[in-house]
């Protein structure tokens, strides 16, 4: 750890600003899906950097992105100083050699039609590497390297279970001694006994060939045991950043703490103080205009007439919220339309059912309670937009109007939440209440 | 009957749903797959079971062995036994089928010998009997009977709910035709009960929801929505097959909230199935490990993560990452999970184990109490092991000479059948 | 996408089809080997047939320049000005051919798609329930020999066993019911008549059979294939754990399922049925569209083939759209992202 | 284990293979005239074909207008398609080496114009050095040899078993082999030719063990799989007979027949045959022609020569008699000829023209792929029997019309209207192939995108191209068959089954039932083979996609529902 430090002012690789969307180019496309919306990090020489988030997070988007699978639309990649999305063709396949990738599924990333000789044989070939004896002990080499025998050359991948395979991709992945390889949750699609055989492999080869990792992963435990440094992403956006200790112990951002707390322990002493978010991430083609998490967040700032509300009031409230959010992209539709003039409209719960449904368990403040009532009139009248744009009024703070910024809440540790500016309390504070 | 089962039916609270000896073997034209191999296990009321165990280890055929849902070339075993506890669906099957009933402890047998149902205590007989305990062995029920018990009585959640709910037909529609089969409620009543069900699994604004396609559901509303089909059949026990494998980890923390939440409210017992470690420490009250289509051991949620005593146990939990120590390189397993398609007369753990000896490769381990002490302690509390290292205050000999007795009925029992079969 | 963007993306995706279709007509017409002109006239020998072959060629805009040619050719078409015959009925409109002959042929295709959708499928679903057994065998065989049939072989034996049914199989066809003869073309005049409709009806019943013989196979092999898939899909296995009855299982989970791959099955088979019957047509003697289009093709009579053309590629661009609405309407992931 | 290349490893162990040549030597030598001849026919026949092919284009040339923009344009198309195909397959490139300002796709298409221009330079270059004359003399030295080894007796051959003779009174046999009647005669040599073509194929697949047991040095390759799976599969295997016995018939037509093409369809008139007169008493000669008048099948008792009979001038018929008199079966076997003929050059054609689009508008996407979407759907918008029809009406006085009787004229139009139903099929497979993470894994290695089709994609499309042009071809035989049954098509006299069906369409329900029954019922065989043979291979490569490749190959098998 003490080394990292003095490394740090030695990147290997730069993301500033990275942005990949896609899907815009689509004839009736309509919103393109933000997959990666602004990242910026680096990955200092050596080290392992580990990106966790949730499926459709965007991290294998940026993973891929980052050794130019995917065209990105902003931003640079710097990579031991040449800015890789500026590269020519030629330019760009000499630079592979450098950095590559290691697949989560073991049965679709390697080619089954080929031996498992040519199989790690090819970038070999393409790059010219030696001569054709070379390349075959090269091969020889690898297998034996990555813990398979050499007489497995002949062998199709059909032969080998899922963990051999996976010590197939690695060694093809390593073929061209890269400096730099994305590990695209290497380990994710096998049973346990095995992923910790293949993790044991990666942290070897890492110290024998001093490579650097990206690691993408969504089992958080796999992270904390072999990164040093962890990016949570959300949405498209790094979240938090920070040394994995560090940010596993005192994680800063309401995401990251929401994140945490939902891995179930191996321990059934574990703590029961487990934030469970409310819902889904939204969809990455429509991201809240705020902080993107802001739908979903436990800790989100309140006005200050609503902080005397208990959990559950405010709950209630945000629930309101997202129904009244679901109905009015329902009406949008206009298969719906025409069924709704047709007198087919779907059954709906009534709005005063949902209203007394939400709150009437407690009393409310009288504001509160006003801006329910008249929303639920404006429901009723069918004025879906107006509706939402009162509660949004009403409800609405910093949360959902402004983009947060990067805070550095502690050594190395960055974190994006509008908790972090001096005049709101921080979100450990927040919860400690 | 073997003593564990004696012992079992000593508590009070007996079992709901107990599993003695199940065997299922597919018969392909290469090879005979003994994918679960006389497997045992009980699950008590409002309890939650869970199994653990990694790929291939026959976790998924034994809750589908149990629900008569294994499709060919797949065969239950005909000696296994699947029993069903509950007085009441005990008590409607025993009227049905009158003359295929046992009295159990009556030494007059009064039963054919193709008796199902198993009465330990009850009164009158025949179309009137009443029953107060006893249990359906639901191997060798006949078909209906194994048909009225699915939903009513046990229901499923499969683990990839996108295509567990038929795509072409609205969510409400999928929960009332079950509604009305379970239940008997049609019209508004129905879409009454759906909109609560929906509501109750934790999906806002139910009605909406009940006109829309599961296709418009997310992965976790999806989740939500197959619990919600398996309540609508008013169910006693759930077998959950791998529930949350498909999700992401905070909508898994909210299923597995849901579960516990409905348990509680529902009175339901759980049978639980997952690979994940962390999963069934959270969710499970007792846990069997299965390995190569055998429980290697079962214990206590607690006892199992404190103590656990199979190697095979001790080798899953030391390779998770995160709990082992902070040391760089974790502990682990050789070798691979073996296809069980022979007769188990070794220890299929044996060739991985760190601990193996020259009689694992000869002797076949019976689930047998850790410890003396332990042995004493109720069924739901004891902590067994298959593995030729216990009970472990015993000598070597005394050992090997047990799990060598445990496993010798079983061979004739193997045997007499092959006669009859003849 | 909602299922109606779907829709009308779909339509959207037709018009190409029409624009290019009629394109590839116009250009077999302008630059075609045959020059239409001299294949109306024939050899130009005299004078007078050499003013005929000048009054032709402008008459059927071959003296324009191409650009103007095409472009009065697709205004034509697609305003449905679809030009005269010239050697099998001269002078007679094409849209007035299409009224006389159009009917007989869409009474025939309704029958040829009809037979198989209600012999074929259910036949199909009955195999797939019963997989593996004799009966799930024999069906098949069945279905693939019936498929496998050339259409001008079944039809000309056929015609052959029916025309002398008497003899080879002491059943009178041709007194059976109503009066017909085997072959000729149906008289749609008093189809409202029972004794109208049945003369009709048992008119082209061999040929709808013929027709859709090859549907009729397909549909089978489909239905069943769809309902195996569906029998081992998650959800009625889920449907199954949740104890709903062996006979809701069938009729309402699976049945619905299978009907989706069904769906494109049915409307390519229907579209095979136009190439179908020109033989039928021809063989069966049934004065309808095929046979209107195989007399005009051997003639050499290019404007009423090129029109003809047009009007086949208009009813296959209609058929797909009646598969999508269909498709629209039985499958609700229809539109959604993808599918 | 070392990897050696297969050489050092057959000098290691050169017994299995020294036999197994020598096999192959041998089952040569056996045939090796009639595998002379026949070489020296194709070479006639494609010399003749580039001739009729030149002068077609001159002609189309000289009559300027449209019709020579529309050659001209062809031709240039073509080269440049070959161009790119040279481009592409070679991964040659040129462009990269001046430039490298211009992106990927771009270059390689101008990589492609650039070979096709150095390809028609060279092309005419040659034509104007004379290169054409030099090849000609080239071909005629290679021919004579190969003529004079087509004079070498066969074992198949009718010279070696004949089966045409008379019998004089006494009930003995003259002419034929051993002296057996000409029934017994025909049947030895039919048998003789399926004993060949048998020892063949002991010989393919003893070579197939002997390379897996001796000089395979992966123990198991998925092909073992796909074997092992095809062995289970019963209909398949009907199928693969029919399929064989179909091309046995084929390929061995003239020892087949019961007399030679030439004597019984092309030219009766100019041959002659012995017979017994039994009212002269004597053995007369008499044309063919003249003979095939009396013994025509037209439905009377007294007017027929059914299946397995005699006529009055001891001619064996299998199948009996057409309606011309002359044999059936003999037209039949010729008929298969033709039929595999087109069927394989039209299929070849599209599934080449099918493989190529599906991989270049499955890896490219985008616009690539919608255009090829939109030129397939209209191809296909215009029902397909209607367009052939139209075709060969059209194009029937070109000069294409004359290359083997309207045959490759009828292939091609086959395979210009087919391509999309293949390409249709193969698109499903291969946009889930591109999908696969081992082809992005081969981009992140700097596989080229030519490089990652061929080696990557193309041999997962190699087990759908063979189910489908399995299918397909069944579907084109179908095709040919109905064309011909319509009149249009291949150009009489060249034997084709759908005319036989319709030759004898009048006399189903007579005696003369055999005309039109038999060639019926042996289309509906070869294309239930053809049909078998690709289900079992659609098993075999890929049982798992048992239903969705059912669905989309349901109609491709049927061309255009014929």
């Amino acid at each position: 750890m003490t080394e990292q430090n003095d490394e740090q002012d030695d990147p290997l690789v730069v993301v500033d600003g990275l942005r990949t969307y896609y899907g815009s180019e689509r004839l009736l496309g309509g919103e393109p899906v933000k997959a990666v919306d602004g990242v910026s990090f680096e990955i200092a020489r050596g080290e392992t950097f580990g990106i966790v988030g949730e499926s459709g997070c965007g991290k294998t988007t940026l993973g891929r992105s980052i050794l130019r699978l995917e065209d990105a639309d902003s931003g640079t990649v710097e990579f031991d100083g040449t800015d890789l999305l500026s590269l020519g063709r030629r330019d760009l396949k000499a630079w592979r050699r450098n950095a590559q990738m290691v697949y989560q599924n073991p049965t679709s990333s390697i080619n089954e039609r080929m031996t498992v000789g040519r199989i790690v044989r090819e970038p070999l070939d393409i790059h010219d590497w030696g001569m054709p004896h070379d390349r075959r002990n090269r091969v020889s080499e690898l297998l034996d390297r990555v813990g398979l025998q050499p007489e497995h050359y002949h062998r199709y991948p059909h032969q080998f279970s899922g963990g051999q395979r996976q010590r197939i991709g690695i060694a093809r992945a390593l073929a061209l001694e890269p400096d730099f390889i994305v590990l695209d949750e290497p380990v994710s699609a096998l049973d346990v006994s095995v992923q910790a055989k293949i993790l044991n492999l990666l942290l070897d080869l890492q110290d024998e060939y001093d490579l650097t990792y990206l690691l993408i992963a969504h089992d958080l435990s796999v992270v904390r045991h072999i990164c040093d440094r962890v990016g949570v992403m959300y949405l498209g956006k790094l979240m938090e950043v920070g040394p994995t200790e560090q940010l596993f112990r005192s994680p800063s951002n309401p995401y990251t703490r929401a994140l945490l707390s939902a891995i179930p322990q191996p321990d059934p002493d574990a703590g029961a103080d487990r934030i469970t978010l409310r819902g889904t991430p939204p969809s990455p083609r429509n991201p809240p205009t705020g902080c993107v998490f802001s739908t979903r967040c436990p800790f989100k700032i309140r006005r200050e007439e609503h902080e005397s509300l208990t959990t559950e009031q405010w709950d209630s409230i945000e629930e309101f919220r997202d129904v009244l959010r679901e109905r009015e992209k329902l009406r949008t539709t206009p298969l719906q339309r025409v069924k709704a003039r047709l007198g087919r409209e779907p059954p709906v719960t009534p709005i005063e059912e949902v209203v007394s449904e939400l709150f009437e368990l407690s009393t409310y403040p009288e504001s509160v309670q006003e801006t329910v009532d008249q929303t639920a009139t404006l429901v009723v009248e069918g004025e879906f937009t107006a509706a939402r744009e009162l509660l949004e009024e009403t409800f609405s703070t910093v949360c959902e109007h402004e983009r947060p910024d990067q805070h550095q809440v502690a050594d190395g540790q960055a974190s994006r939440c509008h908790r972090h500016l001096s005049e709101y309390e921080e979100p450990r504070e927040f919860l400690s209440e | 009957m073997t003593d564990e089962s004696q012992a079992m039916s000593g508590v009070t609270d007996g079992p709901l749903l107990s599993v003695e000896n199940l065997r299922t073997t597919f018969y392909t034209d290469q090879e005979t797959i003994h994918a679960v191999d006389g497997v045992s296990f009980t699950v008590s009321p409002q309890q939650t079971l869970g199994v653990v165990g990694e790929s291939g280890s026959g976790k998924s055929v034994t809750a589908r062995s149990i629900l008569g849902l294994v499709d060919d070339p797949g065969r239950v075993h005909p000696d296994s036994e699947i029993r069903y506890h509950d007085p009441a669906f005990v008590q409607t099957v025993a009227r049905t089928y009158p003359d295929r009933v046992t009295w159990a402890g009556e030494k007059t047998a009064r039963s054919a010998s193709d008796a199902f149902v198993t009465i330990e205590s009850g009164s009158g007989e025949g179309s009137s009997v009443t029953v107060e305990r006893g249990s359906v062995n639901l191997v060798a029920a006949p078909d209906d009977v194994t048909r009225s018990l699915r939903g009513s009585e046990v229901a499923m959640v499969f683990q990839d709910a996108q295509t567990a709910l038929n795509p072409v037909y609205t969510v409400g529609n999928q929960i009332k035709e079950l509604l009305d089969i379970h239940q008997g409620l049609s019209g508004t009543e129905a879409t009454e009960a759906a909109a609560d069900l929906l509501e109750s699994v934790g999906i806002p604004d139910p009605k909406r929801r009940l006109s829309e396609y599961p296709h418009q559901f997310s992965g976790g509303m999806q989740q939500r929505t197959v619990i919600a089909l398996a309540l609508a059949c008013d169910p006693a026990v759930l077998l959950c097959d791998e529930p949350t494998t498909a999700l992401d980890v905070t909508i898994q923390a909210q299923i597995l909230e849901l579960l516990e939440r409905l348990q509680h409210e529902r009175n339901l017992s759980i049978l639980f199935i997952t690979h994940d470690m962390g999963v069934i420490a959270q969710v499970a009250d007792a846990v069997a490990v299965m390995y190569a289509g055998e429980v290697v051991e079962q214990a206590s949620v607690d006892r199992l993560f404190d103590q656990p005593r199979h190697p095979y146990t001790q080798g899953l939990l030391q390779s998770i990452p995160g709990l082992a120590s902070e040391g760089d390189r974790l502990p682990t397993i050789d070798g691979r999970v073996p296809t069980p398609n022979e007769p188990a007369t070794y220890c299929r753990y044996a060739p991985r184990c760190p601990e193996a000896f020259e009689e694992c490769k000869s002797t076949h381990p019976e689930r047998v109490p850790v410890d003396s002490a332990n042995e004493k302690s109720g069924w739901m509390r004891a902590h067994t092991a298959a593995c030729l290292l216990y009970p472990e205050d015993e000598s070597l000999e005394d050992r090997l000479q047990m799990h060598h007795n445990f496993g010798a009925p079983d061979e004739s029992d193997a045997a007499t059948t092959a006669r009859e079969d003849d | 996408m909602s299922r109606l963007q779907y829709f009308l993306k779909r339509l959207a995706l037709s018009v190409p089809v029409l624009f290019f279709g009629a394109t590839l007509t116009f250009v077999i017409f302008r630059f075609g080997p045959i020059d239409p002109a001299a294949a109306i006239v024939g050899e130009a020998a005299t004078e007078a047939s050499r003013a005929e072959y000048q009054r032709i060629r402008v008459q059927l805009g071959l003296e324009q320049p191409v650009l103007e040619h095409y472009q009065q050719f697709m205004v034509d078409f697609f305003t449905l000005n679809l030009g005269q015959s010239w050697v099998l009925a001269p002078g007679t409109d094409v849209v007035d051919l299409l009224l006389i002959y159009g009917p007989r042929t869409a009474w025939l295709a309704f029958w040829a798609v009809l037979i198989p959708i209600f012999v074929g499928i259910p036949m199909g679903v009955y195999a797939g329930l019963r997989s593996n057994t004799m009966t799930d065998y024999s069906l098949s065989l069945f279905g693939i020999v019936w498929r496998a049939m050339p259409n001008f072989w079944l039809a000309i034996i056929l015609l052959a066993v029916l025309s002398q049914s008497d003899a080879l199989i002491g059943f009178d066809w041709n007194a059976f019911l109503v009066e017909t003869s085997v072959t000729g073309t149906p008289d749609l005049s008093n189809i409202t008549s029972p004794a109208g409709f049945a003369a009709a009806t048992k008119q082209v019943l061999p040929a709808a059979i013929v027709l859709g013989s090859a549907s009729m196979g397909s549909e089978l092999r489909i239905a069943r294939t769809a309902v195996l898939e569906t029998i081992n899909s998650n959800y009625v296995e889920t449907a199954k754990a949740n104890g709903v009855s062996e006979r809701s299982l069938v009729w309402k989970h699976i049945l619905r399922n299978s009907m989706i791959p069904l769906v494109p099955t049915i409307t390519n088979e229907a579209f095979l049925l136009i190439g179908g019957s020109v033989i039928v047509e021809v063989v069966f003697g049934i004065n309808g569209i095929g046979w209107l289009f195989f007399q005009a093709a051997i003639n050499g009579d290019l404007p009423l083939v090129v029109a003809l053309v047009f009007v086949f590629i208009v009813v296959v661009v209609i058929m797909n759209i009646v598969q999508d609405l269909l498709y629209v309407l039985i499958d609700p992931r229809v539109g959604y992202e993808g599918r | 284990m070392e990897y050696r290349p297969l050489r050092e490893r057959v000098r290691e162990r050169p017994r299995p293979f020294l036999l197994w040549l020598l096999g192959a030597f041998v089952l040569v030598g056996i045939e090796l005239g009639r595998i002379a001849s026949g070489l020296v026919e194709i070479g006639d026949a494609t010399a003749a074909a580039l001739e009729t092919v030149s002068g077609g284009i001159s002609d189309a040339l000289a009559v300027g207008g449209a019709t020579a923009v529309a050659v001209w344009l062809g031709i240039g198309v073509t080269l440049a398609l070959v161009g790119l195909a040279i481009a592409t397959w070679t991964r040659a490139t040129l462009v990269l080496r001046v430039t490298e300002s211009i992106p990927l796709r771009p270059q390689q298409s101008l990589d492609g114009l650039v070979f096709g221009l150095a390809l028609g330079v060279g092309g005419w270059f040659a034509l104007q050095v004379g290169a054409v004359d030099v090849l000609a003399r080239l071909a005629s030295s290679v021919r004579f040899p190969l003529g004079w080894l087509g004079e070498l007796p066969t074992l198949t051959s009718r010279e070696t078993i004949p089966n045409q003779g008379y019998q004089t009174p006494d009930g003995t046999w003259h002419g034929t082999f051993l002296g057996l009647s000409p029934a017994l005669a025909w049947t030895l040599r039919v048998l003789v030719v399926h004993l060949y073509v048998a020892a063949w194929l002991i010989w393919l697949w003893t070579g197939y063990l002997w390379y897996r047991n001796y000089y395979r040095q992966a123990d198991w390759t998925p092909r073992d799989d796909v074997i092992q799976r095809l062995r289970y599969h019963r209909w398949g295997q009907f199928g693969m007979v029919v399929v064989l016995l179909f091309l046995t018939m084929a390929a061995f037509a003239p020892s087949l027949g019961t007399t030679t093409a030439e004597q019984n369809i092309y030219a009766p008139f100019s041959h002659t045959i012995e017979y017994y007169d039994e009212e002269l008493g004597e053995v007369t000669d008499i044309l063919v022609g003249n003979a095939n008048l009396n013994t025509r099948s037209q439905g009377y008792a007294a007017e027929n020569v059914g299946p397995m009979s005699y006529d009055q001038y001891d001619r064996f018929h299998p199948f009996g008699t057409l309606t011309d008199g002359s044999d059936l079966f003999t037209f039949l076997v010729h008929g298969a000829r033709v039929s595999l003929i087109i069927g394989l050059l039209s299929v070849g054609v599209s599934a080449i023209l099918g493989t190529v689009f599906a991989l270049v508008s499955a890896y490219y996407r985008g616009l690539a792929d919608l255009v090829l979407v939109v030129t397939g759907d209209t191809i296909m918008g215009v029902p397909r029997l209607l367009l052939l029809i139209l075709l060969t009406v059209i194009l029937a006085d070109t000069w294409l019309a004359s290359l083997y009787d309207g045959g490759v004229l009828l292939a091609l139009i086959l395979a210009a209207t087919g391509w999309p139903f293949l390409w249709r099929s193969f698109r499903g497979p291969t946009l889930q192939i591109a999908e696969e993470d081992w082809v992005d894994a081969a981009r992140s290695y700097g596989q080229s995108p030519s490089g990652i089709m061929r080696l990557h994609m193309l041999p997962y499309l190699v087990g759908y191209l063979l189910i489908y042009s399995s299918l397909v071809l069944g579907g084109v035989i179908l095709a040919v068959a109905g064309l011909s049954f319509l009149g249009l098509g291949i150009t009489a006299p060249t034997p084709e089954w759908g005319r036989a069906v319709d030759l004898g369409r009048e006399y189903v329900a007579t005696n003369s039932w055999h005309i039109s029954l038999i060639p019926g019922i042996m289309v509906t065989l070869v294309v239930m083979g053809f049909n078998a043979v690709g289900d079992a291979l659609r098993d075999a490569v890929d049982p798992q996609s048992d239903a969705g490749v059912a669905n989309a190959s349901e109609t491709e098998s049927r061309g255009g529902g014929v």
